[in-house]
């Protein structure tokens, strides 16, 4: 047992570096630096940067060449990440349109398709969303309500899409629509691409919570599409899907908020709990130990699964315990820190809160955390179900045509 | 065994209720967040013009002359509607400190004001994040004058007059005072601090030689009228807490019941129905404490501090588990900004924090049972 | 706000409590006196006790006198109940019977089950027991497969019932059986009194893992009773039930376990963590505070029932919650005690072991006092469904006949 | 990045699990709590008969010269069949101190019988309730003899060896000493004391000069060296409970499948479901904390106490819930004496005291954290 590369990851790792200290900022180097804040900025910086890591085969380091990526394997792809991590440069915006969009389009679009989108995607010139979420839907994504009726070679799309991250800057999106509401719900669904500047498609930010705006209402009053933009069969759309959500990547998980227990090893440092500095007391003490023991177990269930990739194998299904995990510590974590700032934790301004008032943020953010991308209680099912191979729960649903289905308001 | 409230108590309840639901709806705690403004001026003024201000100030100080129960009942209505209004610092805290420990004189000059709703009081403890402790009050009294800064102080800005922890020399406990600060007459600025709950105003309040009087004749026991203060505080809070979890849990189960997933109502899945029904069981743990904190705190019994901390431990514990898992029961649409769950997520924080952690009063319950039992 | 009792309960406890300082020893009083452990000599101290209540008025108080009862209120019997736990006095053995069994038998008996069973059952000259949980059954308790078949005049009965308590000293039981298997599972029961001493019944005790036996198996095997011992009509067995369990007192939920926060606070005081007083453990002193609020949590939420009685209301389902909480609480604060004597707490010797060695044993204990009676899952339903009015799970087996529902093994 | 067990270490487990799987079914452990057996003589003849006592010892003491890796794997498949044996007193903990600290000579003397298994060592230091701390060793070692009582001490009947915590004077920490006592020779009683787990027994035992020597060469070095055997203890035994917890969730598993309520599975309920979730969260928690523990150990690394109370604490919370809420999965049949459940239940918070309660082990660790803290 040990934390060492092979001799194979190791001299992958250390061209990786090499690239990234000729062409990119560590962080450690680069005090008082940051990306822009300004959205266009970012996007522009991001494009340029993507290009570059196309151009020395970084870029989807998995894919095959031919179509723009690095022909390399499933660790390398880890190892440039491991790297990357260690420098200055923008990141995420072309998560879910490399992770997610064009792996659908690649596996069920027409060759034209395949040809016009995914080398371009992969350089970063354009940038993909996911259009499935829908007000009605929630953790059911199957019951979406936006239609798509044929209309000779044309489709017309009618409807609302919700939490549709990067909508407002996005040039293309896949889009799973109802079209056929007299069959079960799973069956009478259909995958198109679409055109997000399209004027017939209205982005409208969603204001959460904390303060953001990252995600988006998406609405589609007669959008026209040609049916060459189906992926898959009429019908096919949950098929389709599937192929996207499983690209869904493993990479959830890592927020475990800002604030962590060294951070709070600090804090107890220097506030007091009936008048004698919070370190010293017990049940400040245990905490410390217990979120300190998951974040270690998380970190080590990760290095297991990298241990598999290492050796060619395919992870288990430890990595699907990290959010249940890492949401919960997060919100408890932030709340407790707030508590032993006593009265003074009510304060929410990074000026005047410790550790750059993370516990605050991280407090709030994780009610939202906890809900993205499946909720605490679909990944207890999901662990349940999919691990532990208990039945799934009772569908009252599963043979009705989705308009007998019980919907509620 | 007589462990309810009276009717006319339940009448007080159900009217300050109506009130409320009419004219407190989440639209105006919205309103108040969004515009920052100090307090809702319309909902301040009718709860005056019921006279709800002077519920417990005695009668010849211009009150009803009633108790700590009626008190109770208002405070369950006003914690239900997440109401954003400077009720609890003018009323539970600073009215009463003042009828508690204030020397005649003191009491004619402000009970009858605050009772008429005419002012606003509140009371300032905290320095920045230190826990309320005798060694971590810094700001200092000498010579009739206060110095010193506080933070965060609810209702900072709208308080005419404040009940003001200070120094006073000496050592430990006994170096604590309590000063009236009228806070019209100089010496006193006032910045508006960010909180996670901006439909209740908080400010830095800094005083540099503001004219101040001892609240009662004697130096050096603020300390403990502090602590009593805080215990009839805890009370009166935890009933706005369980009201704000009674809300909360009403509204996780009205969506449960409306809303659908897999063709059914998300309300008939266990792991919802488990949730708010331990939202339900803390709620009842915590009403439970709350009404012997009531009697306790009205007949002013031998066990007012036990049963204050023990209403605010399980106060604190309910509302904050409701409101947190009211967002979980929603999903999605219950961590937007267009949605009122986060209302009770912010204030049931709020309320946890504002008179001192619970790790904190767990520590005072603690040392009361220690005590106890050793005799 | 007060707990003094109105004037008419006080004159009620004090002619109670003048009663019982006749009639037998305060437990204050009681100094190394205690009830005897043998069984036999149990029942009889129990029986003349009982009968000694009866002659009073103080047996079933709620019940008229024609029946043998008190003709007394609800708080009159709460408050004979307060006074009575003072004294050492045997009890429990008719709790069934009187709470359960005999309503039964009240509300759906003929007139001469009526006359020939309540008053001997009030006097605790015959005792009574409850067989409706059956090995398959669990918390489905209509799920029973225990046959009664008609044969002429009389029923003949085959299965097996399991739990019953007290099953072995019992002269009568009241018996839920399966009348029809072709109609759903509720439909098809129908509920008997029986002799427990008929030799087609056998008992035999179940040893659970705490060591103890208070419970049994019931096995019958061709046991012919009587149509008149039917208790309602064919089919009817569930509504039937349903009396039974309504009967089925909010009194549990009573037990905490012997050790609680007070011994806690001495064993604290006795033991050491990290080679401090654990008194002044932080992590100590909150599990005191947080279990301490629970249980005073507890003790209120009774008083407001009480208070209710004693206004001539009906208790909200407040009382409900009482199980949930104690259990739970039961069996932590059981295996904290048990922390705090590190390796010495594996020891399970009441000599040896603080507080009597009551942590251990309530730690052992809880595991089935949360399952008896309702296990916490079940009671979660129940707040649920009753308090909340959450819808019930999904049925799948609501309208199959029962020979035709998903049963397993 | 290598973090696994090697395919040999990886075989070797599979060959104690068959043997265990056929050898020592829950029968055996039956049979040994309900006859109060010492151990399941079959059982360890077995083991020993495999060589497996000898793993860690080195060649030249008769051992195979292997490291902690393939002690761990042993250990998660004793866990696992929670096996009535005397392996963990004498193997991980007597061997191991033995090996780390003793002379040359105690070596010799000791470490071929152990690793033969033709004795059995154990370790004794707890002295009734109060938890192992340099302040509650009464054991007096003086002239090479002690005195002292020992409660409880695991296999301490089946014991031919001890090493012993005493007393020889001075302060703190350097009051201690670890005594080798040859239980055969004389001064040494014991008698069974009744522990929650009869499958493993244990006793008082009773020294009233008995002839003992020093682990290793100096005196007063002790309690580091019992901190060091501990932590090798923790890692281990963290191994037993992730064996122990797969066990026991998969028979809550297996149960809920099987067995119907309402006419579907009770594994069909999400609060079986979301309950078994939880079991298996704390259970890979546990295991990925534990394998950081094994690496730590077996190349004494900078973080092995850290690692060892991480393994520890994560280890002791996954296998009591696992086992607890194995018997709320099965309900009344659970709790009954015929069930298995029962063994789990018993095991399960028997290792999470044995070598020192979670909250000993959560203070030891947060020390660490603090120092590396402020570092």
């Amino acid at each position: 047992m040990d934390f060492n590369d092979t001799p194979e990851e190791a001299a992958y790792r250390k061209q990786v570096r090499e690239w990234l200290d000729k062409n990119a900022t560590r962080k450690a180097d680069a005090k008082g630096m940051e990306l822009p804040r300004d959205l266009n900025e970012l996007i522009a910086q991001s494009k340029a940067w993507q290009a570059k890591k196309a151009d020395a085969g970084y870029a989807c380091i998995t894919w095959p060449k031919e179509w723009g990526g690095g022909g390399g394997t499933t660790i390398q792809n880890v190892i440039y990440g491991q790297e990357e991590a260690n420098y200055l440069v923008p990141g995420g915006i072309f998560a879910i349109g490399l992770g997610m969009c064009i792996p659908t389009v690649m596996a069920w679009g027409s060759e034209e398709a395949k040809k016009r989108f995914v080398a371009p995607a992969v350089r970063g010139d354009e940038i993909w969303c996911q259009l499935f979420s829908e007000p009605a839907g929630g953790s059911d994504v199957a019951g979406l309500r936006t239609r798509a009726e044929k209309d000779g070679d044309e489709w017309v799309i009618n409807g609302q899409k919700v939490w549709t991250s990067g909508a407002h800057f996005c040039d293309y999106g896949i889009l799973l629509t109802r079209t056929d509401p007299n069959v079960p719900k799973h069956k009478g669904l259909t995958m198109f691409w679409i055109d997000m500047k399209d004027p017939a498609v209205e982005v409208r930010p969603i204001k959460q919570m904390s303060g953001g705006a990252e995600f988006n209402e998406v609405f589609f009053t007669n959008l026209r599409v040609k049916d060459s933009q189906r992926l898959g069969n009429p019908g096919d759309g949950w098929k389709v899907a599937l192929t996207t959500l499983m690209n869904e990547r493993l990479a959830v998980g890592g927020s475990q908020g800002n604030a962590d227990t060294d951070d709070l090893i600090e804090l107890a440092r220097d506030v007091t709990v009936a008048g004698e500095p919070a370190i010293r007391h017990g049940g400040v003490r245990e905490r410390i130990a217990d979120w300190y023991v998951q974040a270690q177990g998380l970190k080590f269930t990760k290095f297991r699964t990298l241990t598999a990739l290492s050796k060619g194998e395919t992870p288990g299904p430890e990595s699907s315990i990290s959010k249940i995990v890492a949401a919960k510590k997060m919100q408890d974590l932030g709340s407790f820190g707030m508590d032993l700032q006593d009265m003074g934790g009510v304060i929410r301004d990074r000026k005047l809160s410790p550790a750059d008032g993370a516990y605050t943020e991280q407090w709030i953010g994780a009610a939202g955390y906890r809900i993205a991308g499946g909720t605490d209680e679909i990944l207890r099912n999901i662990v349940a179900e999919r691990v532990l191979g208990l039945p799934g729960d009772v569908r009252v649903d599963k043979d009705l045509p989705f308009n007998q289905a019980p919907k509620g308001k | 065994m007589n462990f309810d409230f009276s009717d006319d108590q339940k009448m007080l309840k159900e009217q300050v209720r109506k009130f409320l639901a009419d004219k407190c709806p989440m639209t105006v705690t919205r309103r108040v967040l969004e515009k920052e403004e100090a307090y809702a001026e319309e909902v301040w003024k009718g709860l005056v013009e019921m006279g709800l201000t002077g519920t417990a100030i005695p009668e010849e100080f211009g009150g009803l002359g009633l108790g700590a129960l009626e008190l109770c009942v208002i405070a369950e209505e006003l914690g239900r509607s997440a109401a954003p209004v400077p009720f609890s610092s003018s009323i539970y805290l600073a009215a009463e400190a003042i009828k508690l420990f204030g020397t005649q004189k003191q009491k004619e000059a402000w009970l009858p004001k605050l009772a008429s709703g005419e002012i606003v009081g509140t009371v300032a403890v905290s320095e920045g994040l230190h826990a309320a402790h005798p060694r971590n009050i810094e700001a200092k009294f000498a010579g009739g004058k206060v110095s010193g800064v506080k933070q965060p102080v609810a209702d900072g800005a709208a308080a005419s007059v404040a009940i003001v922890a200070v120094n006073t020399g000496g050592s430990g406990e006994q170096a604590i005072s309590l000063a009236i600060v009228d806070l019209k007459a100089g010496g006193v600025s006032s910045e508006p601090v960010r909180t996670i709950d901006p439909s209740r105003q908080h400010v830095t309040l800094t005083l540099k030689d503001a004219p101040a009087e001892i609240l009662g004749d004697k130096q050096g026991e603020g300390w403990s009228q502090l602590s009593r203060i805080m215990d009839g505080g805890a009370v009166l809070f935890s009933f706005e807490q369980v009201g704000g979890t009674e809300a909360a849990l009403e509204m996780a189960r009205d969506y449960a019941l409306e809303r659908y997933a897999f063709g059914r109502q998300i309300g008939s899945y266990q792991a919802i129905k488990h949730k708010l029904a331990d939202m339900y069981v803390k709620k009842e743990l915590a009403k439970s404490n709350a009404y012997y904190g009531a009697m306790m705190l009205n007949d002013e019994g031998s066990e007012l501090t036990e049963a204050a901390a023990a209403s605010r431990i399980a106060g604190s514990d309910a509302y904050v588990f409701a409101a947190q898992e009211n967002i979980q029961t929603h999903g999605g649409i219950g961590y937007t900004w267009e949605s009122d769950c986060q209302f009770h997520y912010r204030r049931a924080k709020l309320l946890a924090l504002t008179i001192g952690a619970p790790i904190q009063w767990k520590e005072k319950l603690v040392s009361r049972l220690e005590a106890k039992n050793a005799a």
